[in-house]
Formats: C-alpha cells, structure tokens, sequence
C-alpha cells in the first residue's frame, strides 16, 4: 500500500523483521541497548506495554489478562489495557489508541486476527514490537507470537475421549458459527483426532454467542434421539460442555456418556473430578501469559533473539519467532499436577470443601 | 344492521387458524425430515423445555407490545439477573434459596419501576429507554461476574429450572397423570359453563355442533401431551410456571381491570386517559409484572443451565418478540393474546429443535427464522388491511 | 346565458349506511364568492370532496368550464384550477411556512429546490395576506388564525380559478376575520371563483354574492344573497318541524350540582387565553346549552372541567355544594360523578379495535368487580345489554368491534359509557354530530329520561335547534368568554338570540 | 399573533446547544483524565477513522427515522456485503476492485427495493421488517463466508477504507492542507452569500453579531481539524467520503423534493399524503438510497479492517440508532438533522475513545453509554414536551 507513512520508520519495515528473524542480534552497543529491530531501545523500566484484548466475557480472558497484569507489576514494566468486545473494527480502533499512547510492545489478541491486519502493521511502523498472543499462521500481521496451534488444541480438545478408540454414536457441538478462523481450525482439530475411532457422528452443531443453553437443547435433542446408545458429545469449550452434561445430568447419562471440552474453566474441573466430564484443555492458565509476556519483553530488549525461539509465519510471509506452548489435557488423573499444582484453582476449590 | 355473510371466507378462515396450521405444517415437514424423531416422547419433553425461558418472557412482553411500547433490555437483564442468583448462591452458600429468589424478585421489582417511571411517567420512547437501559444491564452483569461462568445452583432454583414433579408411588410419573386429567377435567367443565352461559345470555347462537369439535380437539391434544409427559419423566416444574404463568396471565389481561386497560392504552391511548385510565400508572404496573415474570424465567434459566454467564440472555428479546408476532400480536399495539404469544414462541422454539435434529447447516437455521418471521407479519398485516377496509370509515 | 366556471348536476354521494349528498346541484359563476350553509353533517364538507377528486366514487357529472370532467385525485383537480382548504388542517407543524406553502408543488431547478424563488414568493404571498411571519418559521409555532392563512397562501400559490374555503373563519378571533373576508373580496375582484362554507351566518350575509342551502345532503336552493337575512337563512337551514324533535320535560330542578367561578384556561404553546373568566352552573335535574361558533372554547372549558387538560386552568369550583379542589385527571372526576363525552369519539372516545361490551364499561368497570379483582362478566355484560336495548344500539352482539358500527351508533356507544359511570354530572360535547334524525330524538329524550333522574347536563353543541329544544338554560360562548346567557325553561328564545350573541352581532 | 417572548430561556438555550455542549464537556473531561492523550494530533485523527463506519450509516439511518421507521438490519447487512467484497476480491482477483464496488451497490439497491417494498408499499412495520430480513442477511453472510474469515481486500477499496491523500510533494501532507483551506473558503463564501440574500430578501435580520462568532468558529474548528490531520496523515479517504456523503445527503434533504417529503411523511404522514405526496414511492426511494450508503459503509469498513468476517457489522445499527438520537433526530420521527446525526455517532466514537484511553473498565464503559443514550433521550423528550400540548395521559 502507498500509505504516507512517517517518514522515520519508512524504509526500514519490510525488511526489519525478517532480518531479526532471521541473523542474530547485534552485540549490545555500549551506550545502551540494542533492541529486538537492531536499534537502540528503551530501558526495561521505561517500557509501556499495551494489551488488546477481545473479550471479558469469558472466565479464561479475564484470568489471563490478570496473569499479564501482574507479570508487568513483577517486572517493573508500566501496562494500559483495552478490550473490544468481539468487535474486530473496534479492536483495531482501540490498537491504534495503544499506539497513540506510546506503547513500546502490543501484546494483541481477537477472534479474527485478519481483520487487524491493517492496525497491527501501523503499530509496526511506529516502531511498536507487535506481538500477538496465539499463532498468526499467515492471519495477520506480527513480529512475535506463541501459544498454541488451533488446530492442536482442536486435537487435544477430543484427544482424550479419540485415545479411547470409541465406538458408537457422537455428536459434536462447536461454537458460534461466526466466531472467525479459530473456530475452523479447532473444528478440524477435533475431527481429526478422533478418526482413529470408528464412531457415527450423528450430530453436527454450531452455537449462536457460545450460548450453554443452547448446547445444552442440542444435547437434549441427541439423547432424545438415541438415549443410551450416545457415546460422547465433543464440545468446544467448557461453557458448552457445561450445557451438554446439564441435559445428561437430566437424562441420568452424565457420567455415562463421555464430554470433553476446553478452557479449563472452574466448573469444568469440578466436573472432571466428579466424573462427569472426561477433559478439558488447560490452553494457557497462569504459566502461558507469564512465559509469553516475559518473552515478549526479553526480545524486546534483546535479551533473547529469533534462534531462541521456533517459528511461524505472518501475513506478510514473513518468518517470525514462535514461542510454543503447548495445551495440556486435564483429566481426572493429572488435575493435580496440572490445575493445582500450577496454582490455578486451588484445592479446595476443584473438590469442594 | 351488519348481515353476517354466509359465503365461507376461505382466507379468514386460515387465518384464524393459522397458528394451528403452521404448526401442523411445521411439525409434519420436521416429522418427515427427521425421520420420525420430531415427534417422539422424549423430543417433544425437550421442545417445552428448550421453549420454557423465552415462552415465559413472551407472556409478558406480548401485553407490553400490545400497549405499543417494546422491551429491547428482556434478555440482558435475564441475564443479569440469572447472575445475580448464581452469585449469591455460590459465593453464599448459606443463604436458602427461597431468600435469593426473593432478593430476585425484589431487583425485578425495582427495575420495573425504574422502566414504567420512564416510560410511563416521563413518556419516554420505551424503544430507546430499554436500549439504553440493556446497556447498563450488561455492565452490571459483567461487573458482578468479572466474566466468569458462575455455577452450580441449588435447592429450588434447580428445581424451577430442572426438576419434574415428584411421584407418589416412586414408578410411575403418578401426579403428572392425575394433574393432567384435572387439568383437562377443569378445561372441559370451565368452557360447557362459560358457553352455557354465553347462550343463556344470548351472546352465542347454540352451536354446539361447532364448539365440541374444538373442545375434543384441546381436550385430546392435552391428554396427548400429558401422556407423553407421563412416559418420559412427567411434568418439569418449568412447564408448570410456564402454564400457570400464561393461565394467570392470560386470565388477568382479560378479566381484570388491569387487563382491560392494557388493551384499552394499546388500542386508543387518548381514549384511555379521557375514560378515567391512569395510563403511567397502569404502564408502570405492567413493567413491574414483566419484571416480575422475566426474573421468573432468569430463575428457570439459571435452574436449568445450573450456571450464568456473562453472555446469558443475550438476543432472548428478540426470540420472545418474533413468538408474540408469530402468534398474533400486532406490533403496532391494541391486539393479541398471551396464549396466542407463547405458542407462537413455542413454535419458533419447535423450529429450532427441529432445525437441529435435521443438523441444518446454520446459515439456513438464520434464513429459515427470518422468513418465517417475515411470513407471520405478512399474513398478519394482510389480514388487517382486510379488516380495516370492511371498517365503516364513518 | 350565464357564466358559469362550475357546475355540479345530481350529485348523489353515499357512505355505508348513510346518504351524504341526495341529488345536489350546485352551480358557480366566474368571480364570485358563493356561500354553502346548512347544518352540521348536511353534506357541505362532502360536496367540496366531491368536487376536489377526493371522493370518486358518486354519481351525477361535474362541468368545468362548459366541459364535462371527472377526477382521479387531489392533483388532478389541482390541474384543473381547483384548490381546496380543508376544514381540519391539513398543515405540517414540523416544516416551515414556506415548505408548507410548497410542498407537493416544490419549485425545482435541475432537481434542487429553489429556496430563492420559494422564499421570494412565500413573501409575496404573506405579504399579500397581510400575514407577518417569517417564511422561514416553523408553523407549529404559528397561531391557529396564521395557520389558516398559511392554508390560504398554500392554495393562493396553486393559482386556482376556484377556491374552496371550508369554514375558514371557524378558528379565526374577529379581527382576522375581516381582514380574511376582505382577502376573500380582493381575490374575487380579481375574477376568481370562491365557494365560501361558514356557520357564521353574519359573514355570510357581508361577503357572499350567491347562497346556496343544502339541508340533509339535498339542495334547499340556491338565491342571492342579498334577498336573505340571517332569519331566512337560518330556517332555511333548519326548515324543519322541531316540535316532534323535543318532548317537553316537567322535572323538577334541583340544587346546583356544579359551579365554576372565575374560571380561565391558558393555552401555553399559543399563548393565549381560551376560556376566560368563565362563571357557570348547571343544577340537579337541569340541561344546559352550551352554544357558539366552532372553536369558541366550549370544548376546552368542558375538558378542564373535566380535568383532562395540560394547559393552566385557574379558577374555583363548586361541586355539589362544595368547594374543593380542580380534577386532577379523568379518573378523579368520573369517580367524583362528572363525566365528559367528548366531540371526537374516534380520538378521544372509542377504542375502534375493541368491542362494545369492552368499550362501554371501559369508564365503569369498578362497578363490576367481585372477589375484589375479577370483572365479573354476567353483571357487566347484562349491563351493556341492558344500555344496548335502552340506547337502541343497532348491533348483532355487545360483542361487535366498535369499529364496524356506524358513526351514529358510535356515539351511542360513547354515550353508554358515560351512563354506566351513573354520572351526577354529564357533560355532552357535540353528542349528536354526524348522526341521523331518528338517532337525535332518540338522544333528547335519552337527555330527558337522564335530567328525570336528577343527572345535571351541561349540552355543548353547534346545533342551535337542539340547544333551543332541550335545554333549560342557555350559555353562549364567543372567544373563550360567555357572552350571554338566556333563561329558556319557556322554551322561547328563538335562534337568532343565540345566534346574534354567539357571533358578536350583539351582547347581552 | 404570537409574540416573541423577550426573556432568554435559559433551557432553551442550553438544548439547542446540547451537542456542542456535550461534546466540551466530554473532550474537556477525557483531556484530563486521560493527562492530555485525547487531544493529541494522532488520537483526533484516529477518532474519525474509528468512528466513521457507524457515521456513514447514521448519515440516512437518520432519514429513516425521521419518516417514523427504523432499520435494525443495517449491521448485519453491511456484514453481509463486506463479505462479498471480500469474497469477490479473494476468490477472483481478477476482477478489477471498481467491479467489485458496482456489484456492491447492485446488490445494496436491490435489498433497498425489498425493504421499500415491505414497509413503503405493503405499509408493513420497519421494526419487524427489518428485524427479520437482518436474520436472513446473517444466514446468507454465514452461507457464503462459511463463517470463514475471507481477505485481504485490495485497490480501491483498501483505500476507501485505509489510504490516505497522496502528496504532492512527497514530504508533506500538502493536498490536505489545500483541500481544508478549500474547504473553509468555500463554506465562508457560501454562508455570507446566503445570508446576504436573507438579508436581501428580508428574511433575516442585519445579524452579522451572531452570525460572525458562529462562522468563525466553525471555520477555526476545521482550521484546527485540517492542521491536526496535516501534522498527522492527512485526509484519509474514509474521512473525505464521511465528510462528502454527509453534505451531499444534508444537503439533499433540505434542497430537494424528497428530502422535503422525507420530514413531511415523517411530521404527519396523512397530511403529507394530502398535499399529493406518494408517501410508498417516497419510503421506496429511502431505503433504496439507505441501501446505497450502508453499502458504502460497508466498503469503508471491510477497507478498513482488510478482511471481512461472520459476526461483521453485529450492533453498527444500535450504534447508528444512538448517535442519531444523541443528534437529535427524533425517535418519533419528523425531527432531526444529517449533520447532527453524524456529529452526535461522532461523539458516541469519542466516548468509546476517550474511554478506552481512559483503559476504563469495559463494565463501566457499558454504563456510561446507556447513561449518555438515556439522558439525551430525555433531554430532547423534555424539550419537546414543554412544547407539546396534549391531553393530559392521566
Ligand atoms: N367518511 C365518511 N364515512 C361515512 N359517512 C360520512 C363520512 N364523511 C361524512 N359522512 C357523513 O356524511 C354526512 C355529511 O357530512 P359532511 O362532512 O359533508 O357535513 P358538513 O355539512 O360538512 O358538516 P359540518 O358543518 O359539520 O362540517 C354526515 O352525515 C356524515 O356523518
Ligand atoms: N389542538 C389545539 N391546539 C391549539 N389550539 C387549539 C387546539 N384546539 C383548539 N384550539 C383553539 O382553542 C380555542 C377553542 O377551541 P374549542 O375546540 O374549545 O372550540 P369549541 O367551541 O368547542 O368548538 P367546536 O364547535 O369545534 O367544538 C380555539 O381558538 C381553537 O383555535
Ligand atoms: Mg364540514
Ligand atoms: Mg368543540
């Protein structure tokens, strides 16, 4: 694009963040340091950072975000925050009000990572690293990610239930339909992993604003139609998760008919230990936005560089570095060493008193 | 002297009828394509309870529509309140949850004033008072949950939401049966009175012949239901407060004061005031009883889900207002029924099972919706133009 | 041969039920101002929508200019030099003058509005009508009077050959009047044809060349006006045996029932007075005509009796022999025992959509509550009966809509309602328009049966006959203020006392 | 003959000047809570490219209400046709961009016939209409999209969304300055002009007192506006079409015949009627012309963004409906002005600016909105009921 970009960052963008990318980092100059694009940056103290969140609607957002908050505290690095709502445009907008206020890194995330292209890139050009919390993978534009892979967790949302070589009647309920890339990918993820299992998908459905009631009529409808001979409902999250189990709860099925979901979410543990729900994806919990945010101001500064890291590809084609965090599935058998232990919910929370 | 015409009014006939004939309509086709599925036992137990939340706002929000006011906040502040309930009583344990339902009722109260002040008293457009109003619901709401999904609920909120009446003998779904068979025994005796009557009063010609049909045709279609209630679990207490909600409702829009008002405002607000009609305080009363009613359907929903979350309740306003227009109201105020808007808010609910069972792609589901929406509003406005011209423009 | 620009042969018009127009002939010469009297509802307003293609459904033929024509609508006979002025207004309050003036006439260049010409021509037309606004204000913020002539400069602009007034002056204080009918004579000596439709019968008689008298949809006959006087006039108008109409009542006359003293209302959106220094009383037993021209204030003064108002009332009342408080609202007076009926029963007296039982015990429905909440239908609906058969409602059931019943049974319904809040005071605002002889008399002696019981009734009508016929005593009202006040219990003032103080040609 | 009261009324004064009013105080308070973040050069231009989707829409949705109807579909229909400039772009890249815009605005003029069709001809209520055909333009955008998220968009429609004005130069921002001083001359010229022929033809007073100040500081606003922008960007295009689709529709519906029958239907639809005007055919045009500048929204939006997605355009229209009531439009139609629409969705942009600079809570941001939505409502509500005298509603 011809856009009339300032003038100081011009001619240097195209190539910056393939070159960091790709070639070590330059020795630290001696009056100050070099930074993540091979220029001086600020000290660590001075760094702002600036999150833009999609939602707090969800239990997940809020926790992580809190977790980032924190990490900034603990680091001595100032924050501000905003968060959109689900509104790409809005998202955009309010990318471009973190940038008005000098932020030094953007840590962004949103349902559709395409539709920021455009705001992500201009924060590049001022000069912001632009850093965003999952893998682009070619969705849009930035200089760092991590996370996990979509499709993965899709795959570890049903890993647990398709290891068990299922037979018999399932039904699947995703999300909303509207809900952008992340949705697909997770869709084929879930499929994927339970090809090995020689299952009749009886029921395919997606669910307007995530709604748990709604996923919960579906499931009513399934077991309605098959009763006792429904084997699992792979849900997508564990809002829905929630809904299905509510509906088998109804039919005396929970518990014999097996659910899965992801997020992690309060609920869904306690339901895993009394048996109702097979596993959840603890995607991020309080480790993930920590690593993330410590690694995004490590490369910031230059303490650590591109080889420190794997890879992924933005939608300029450009090589980036990829901080990977694997989903790790929670089942009754590991909530302890990985809910509890990693200071997630505690205890007496996820078994009651 | 009107003469009335003895040339079978094919149009008007399918009119009257229409709500029955979409729903044969309806409930045949999903019959067919779900090979057999829509109407089983168990589905048709699911349908009444996928339909309860927003069939029970719609009891309500049909006498609000028919006095030409809106309420746009209904699934907002469902949610809201779902969350309020949630909350206490996770967080508070010890609290019985008789008290949260009545904390409950006392925020619908207070919120439905608030509503009937600025509708009623300040004649505000209730149009833009609720949108805005929706807004600060979900603030609230996101506040309190920190967006957090907040469960499990307890005592008789799950109950409203999830239990089925409880039986005597402990094998059979025994007091369903017996309350079905009063239930259609009061029917029966309640209408042969009320048309003796009416005949006696010479408000009705004797024409059994076209009364007993109709009666046979509800007595049976009650009887149906009950028994496939009785061979599934029985009656769910949700289905209870829908029925007597929309009995009690129902009864009140048409033999009480109050209820006459609600029409007489909906039909001629000048009218009204000029016939001794308080019509900001009859309005502030109606938003009271909407409140009311929509805390009861936030406690069936939170009962059900047995959770709330931030997002709860969103778009039930709109599911709620399509079931009133479907079942007759109109949109411009002055007519409808309450059992007219939660059939039609059942039926809406029945295209949604039924849709599902099919596995509809989603962008069907969508289109299917609207066009049925679209279709109801037609024959609606059709039927009344119709009307309207066979009016003496005196 | 005369020079006639219209004329209209054997016009017959019909509404469901009722025969507007029965084989009228009406014709118009070139440059004159030919008066249409008669009473309400005798078919004046009809006649004039026949002739301005509203109404298409009639018979009989319409000859323009020698030539036989027939209009499809509005904008056709617009076409052909015809503008009309509505009896209602029929101006937007929102828009300016000057867009009113224009509006379906807007004057374009290249599709833009040309606001300089408008504007000039706006100007010129006010000017001409000696109204001093800016064209650019809104008329909501205009007086009644100056949006009239805003009516007038709106028609003017269609450069019509023949220009319908339809009761123009009815809104108008005196002043504006004259200066009206002296407009009305400049566009006449300028060669246009003016049909002029007026209740006040002076400024018929000053400014009409040609009168014609329509009397129940038929023509009377069609004279110069200069070989009537107000007395021909008006029993031509009425030309009919009243004695029939009116039974003589012999009840006796009980104690004041209401009284307001000093009372006046303000009308804050014109800023005007309009009802001023009212003294009145009505007693137990007693009918009370209330009379005057359209827009004299009557209805305004019944209404803030009646509490129904917005506007500043100031002034005491006396309610059955004591002192207290105004009505705050409808609700307070009905349950007090006043009740007002009021003149349009389709804005303010019926719900259409509802049925008659609804409609009628909509005032009244405390009466019919047992168990402290529930209507109790076999007592309501034995009521409504009850009124249905002693009002002689023309109807299959009580539970007809009201919409489907004719204009006369309406007001039937109107009236049952106000006999089932069994009001001590009743204030009947214009009860017999638009209703057929045989439903009038059934009306008067329902009146008389009503004062028998000791009901008081105050009777606000425009129909001089019926206020002569029925009541006690008579009020007649003008710009707000009583300007007489005739004891008529011998039944011997005649109409032109009444009609002489109502329009200002003398005071008592 | 009404005389013009003398005495300064004060509410008066302070509603006509509400807009202004409330956007001092809301700039005043965001530069200080924000410590000076709100009115910097890039913030500023940032809030109009923020705001100017919703603006775009407001511009007719503004018209719609004046007539007494409503469009509740306009965000899910610009989704609907963000994603099929999306998806033609994409999957036929071929195709040139202006192809692209000119099947969009086909397609926009069709769903304008529909909707003018139902509410113009078949008189058939906008709220209903609308509401359910916004559920068919979800259905399809999800049919078409997959409920993939399709992009990036190219040419000039990239630019609608996102170019800036070239220079001249190469180094400053040149065309911007010219076209502001432009822009400032002409609306100097154009004003005393105008006045002078009031005054010419007598129809305002010799006012230069009050006329100069107001053009003085509307000309120094977009002095201040346009060297804001140089120091920045420039012109972006999506400002330049706001601000030129703003004056062409303004300037439409005060100069030409159907801008007039617009307030017309809207102030008394009988009446208007009356006067010879063909109220359907009027609607008909509206909507047809709504169409058009949704679509234009909508390119400006997927511009914007770069990708078009499912759940695109979800609320524009309450947004839209809000700023136009925030502006003073009337929601019971008759009243109301283009610009005010635009300026008052302008300023519901800069509260969600300023609030998100403020990195307020987005529960409180919900509150505030609704409570800056309910007090503007009852601002113009109370303007408009000292003037309306009506029978008392009890
Ligand atoms: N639209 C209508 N439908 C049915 N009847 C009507 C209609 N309009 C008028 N009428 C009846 O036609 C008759 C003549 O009415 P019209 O309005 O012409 O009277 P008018 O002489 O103008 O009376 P006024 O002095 O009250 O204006 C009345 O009986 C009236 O009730
Ligand atoms: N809606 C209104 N707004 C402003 N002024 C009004 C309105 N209605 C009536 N007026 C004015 O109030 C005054 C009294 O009118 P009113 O209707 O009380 O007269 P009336 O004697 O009852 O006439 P009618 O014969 O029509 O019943 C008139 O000057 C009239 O112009
Ligand atoms: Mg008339
Ligand atoms: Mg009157």
């Amino acid at each position: 694009t011809n856009n009339a970009a300032p003038e100081s960052t011009n001619e240097a963008v195209p190539e910056s963040a393939a070159d960091s990318a790709v070639e070590p980092a330059a020795e630290p100059a001696a009056e100050g340091n070099v930074g993540w694009n091979g220029k001086p940056v600020k000290a660590k103290e001075d760094i702002v950072i600036g999150v833009s969140w999609k939602t707090q609607q969800e239990e997940r957002w809020v926790k992580e975000l809190n977790v980032i908050k924190q990490v900034c505290k603990d680091q001595g690095v100032e924050l501000i925050y905003q968060v959109a709502e689900n509104d790409a445009q809005k998202q955009a907008g309010q990318i471009e009000n973190l940038v008005a206020q000098g932020i030094d890194i953007l840590i962004a995330q949103c349902n559709e990572p395409g539709a920021i292209t455009n705001a992500m890139k201009a924060a590049h050009d001022e000069g912001v690293l632009v850093c965003y919390y999952e893998p682009v993978m070619g969705d849009t534009y930035a200089d760092f990610t991590g996370g996990n892979d979509f499709y993965e967790i899709g795959q570890l949302i049903t890993k647990t239930i398709g290891d068990m070589n299922i037979t018999g009647n399932v039904a699947y309920i995703y999300g909303d339909s509207t809900g952008g890339t992340g949705v697909v990918k997770f869709q084929e993820g879930m499929l994927d992993s339970m090809k090995n299992c020689d299952v009749e998908v009886i029921g395919e459905q997606w669910t307007t604003n995530w709604d748990p009631a709604t996923a919960m009529g579906y499931a009513e409808n399934w077991i309605a139609e098959y009763g006792d001979s429904l084997t699992a409902i792979l849900c997508m999250n564990d809002g829905m998760a929630g809904g299905a189990i509510q509906a088998l709860e109804g039919a005396g099925l929970a518990g014999k008919v097996l659910v899965c979901g992801q997020d992690c979410d309060l609920l869904a543990c306690q339901r895993i230990v009394q048996g109702t729900q097979v596993s959840t994806v603890a995607k991020a919990g309080s480790e993930y936005p920590q690593l993330f945010t410590e690694a995004c101001i490590q490369y910031y500064l230059g303490e650590k560089t591109a080889a420190d890291f794997g890879t992924d590809v933005n939608s300029d084609g450009q090589t980036i570095p990829f901080m990977s965090y694997p989903g790790v599935v929670v089942t009754k058998d590991n909530i302890d060493e990985t809910v509890i232990a990693a200071g997630l919910f505690t205890h007496e929370e996820v078994y009651g008193e | 002297m009107t003469k009335t015409k003895k040339k079978v009014d094919l149009f008007a006939l399918f009119y009257q009828n229409s709500l029955v004939l979409e729903a044969i309509v309806i409930f045949g086709l999903f019959q067919i394509f779900t090979g057999g599925m829509f109407l089983t036992v168990r589905n048709l137990s699911n349908l009444l309870m996928q339909g309860a939340t927003c069939s029970i706002i719609a009891i309500t929000m049909c006498l609000v529509i028919i006095t030409g006011n809106a309420d746009l906040s209904a699934g907002r502040y469902l949610g809201m309140l779902a969350m309020v309930a949630a909350l206490i009583q996770v967080n508070y344990g010890s609290v019985p949850s008789i008290v949260v339902v009545l904390i409950v009722f006392a925020i619908a109260i207070i919120t439905g004033l608030w509503h009937g002040f600025w509708v009623g008293y300040m004649k505000l457009p209730a149009f833009i008072i609720t949108l805005a109003t929706q807004l600060v619901f979900l603030g609230i709401n996101q506040y309190i949950s920190d967006g957090r999904m907040v469960g499990p609920v307890k005592g008789i909120i799950a109950e409203m939401g999830n239990g089925y009446m409880p039986s005597i003998s402990g094998t059979h779904n025994d007091t369903t049966l017996i309350l079905g068979a009063l239930i259609i025994i009061a029917y029966i005796a309640f209408t042969v009175a009320k048309e003796k009557k009416s005949i006696k009063q010479g408000l009705s010609e004797k024409n059994w012949m076209k009364l007993v049909p109709k009666m046979a045709l509800i007595a049976i279609l009650a009887a149906a239901v009950t028994v496939i209630l009785y061979s599934y679990k029985g009656f769910a207490y949700a289905m209870i407060i829908l029925f007597v909600l929309t009995i009690i409702v129902s009864y009140v829009s048409n033999n009480t004061k109050f209820g006459r008002y609600v029409y007489a405002i909906g039909g001629n607000k000048d009218a009204a005031a000029l016939s001794g009609i308080n019509v900001s305080k009859e309005l502030l009363k109606l938003y009271v009883l909407h409140a009311v009613v929509v805390a009861t359907a936030a406690l069936v929903y939170v009962g059900r889900l047995s959770a709330a979350t931030t997002a709860g309740g969103n778009g039930y306003e709109f599911t709620a207002i399509t079931g009133c227009v479907v079942g007759g109201t109109a949109i411009t105020g002055g007519r409808g029924t309450v059992a007219g808007a939660v059939a039609g808010t059942l039926i809406m609910a029945a295209l949604d099972n039924g849709m599902s069972l099919m596995n509809l792609d989603p962008a069907f589901q969508y289109i299917v919706r609207g066009g049925v929406l679209l279709f109801a509003i037609a024959l609606d406005a059709y039927a009344s133009n119709r009307k309207a011209r066979t009016v003496q423009a005196v | 041969m005369e020079d006639y620009v219209l004329q209209m042969n054997h016009i017959t018009k019909l509404f469901p039920g009722v025969k507007a127009l029965d084989d009228v002939t009406f014709d118009v010469r070139r440059g004159e101002v030919h008066a249409l009297v008669g009473e309400n509802g005798a078919g004046k307003s009809t006649l004039m929508k026949v002739l301005s293609g509203e109404y298409t459904d009639y018979s009989g033929e319409l000859i323009l200019n020698g030539e036989k024509v027939s209009f499809k609508g509005i904008k056709e006979s617009e076409a052909a030099g015809i503008a009309i002025i509505h009896q209602e207004l029929g101006l937007i309050q929102t828009l300016t003058v000057c867009e009113n003036i224009f509006l379906g006439d807007e004057v374009c260049q290249s599709g833009l509005i040309d606001w300089d010409f408008e504007y000039d021509r706006a100007k010129e037309l006010l000017d001409e009508l000696k109204l001093k606004v800016n064209p650019k204000t809104r008329v909501g913020n205009l007086g009644i009077g100056q949006q009239q002539l805003v009516e007038i400069a709106k028609a003017l602009n269609k450069n019509c050959k023949i220009l319908i007034l339809d009761e123009p002056t009815a809104p108008l204080p005196e002043d504006d009047s004259e200066n009206l009918l002296e407009l009305v004579r400049g566009l006449r000596d300028k060669g246009m044809s003016i049909i002029f439709i007026s209740h006040k019968l002076g400024e018929v008689l000053s400014i009409a060349d040609t009168v014609t008298i329509l009397r129940d949809g038929q023509t009377v006959e069609t004279r110069p006006a200069k070989e009537y006087s107000q007395d021909t006039l008006i029993s031509g108008m009425v030309g009919r045996e009243l004695k029939t109409l009116f039974e003589p009542r012999s009840c006796p006359i009980g104690e004041v029932a209401l009284k307001v003293s000093d009372w006046s209302v303000f009308d804050g959106i014109n800023n005007k007075w309009i009802v001023r220094d009212i003294n009145l009383e009505v007693r137990e037993g007693e009918v009370i005509g209330l009379a005057g021209m359209i827009g004299a204030g009557r209805t305004e003064l019944g209404m803030s009796i009646f509490g129904a108002l917005d506007d500043a009332i100031t002034g005491k009342l006396e309610y059955r022999g004591r002192q207290r408080q105004r009505f705050k609202n409808s609700n307070e007076a009905i349950k007090a025992g006043v009740f007002y009926s009021s003149e349009d029963r389709k804005r303010y007296g019926l719900v259409l959509t509802s049925d008659i039982a609804y409609n009628a015990s909509l005032s009244s429905l405390d009466k019919y509550i047992s168990n402290g909440l529930f209507i109790n239908r076999d007592k309501e609906y034995g009521k409504v009966k009850e009124m249905v058969k002693k009002l002689r409602i023309k109807t299959p059931s009580i539970l007809q809509r009201a919409g489907n019943l004719s204009g006369g049974n309406q007001q039937k319904v109107c009236l049952a309602k106000a006999l089932m809040t069994e009001p001590k005071v009743l204030i009947l605002d214009e009860a017999t328009r638009g209703i057929d002889i045989g439903a009038k008399t059934e009306i008067y002696q329902l009146i008389n049966q009503m004062a028998a019981q000791g009901i008081a009734i105050i009777m606000i009508s425009s129909e001089l006959p019926e206020i002569l016929g029925i009541s006690d005593r008579i009020y007649v009202m003008r710009e707000g203020r009583i300007s007489a006040e005739f004891d008529n219990s011998a039944r011997n003032i005649t109409q032109e006392d009444v009609a002489l103080a109502a329009t200002g040609g003398v005071t008592t």
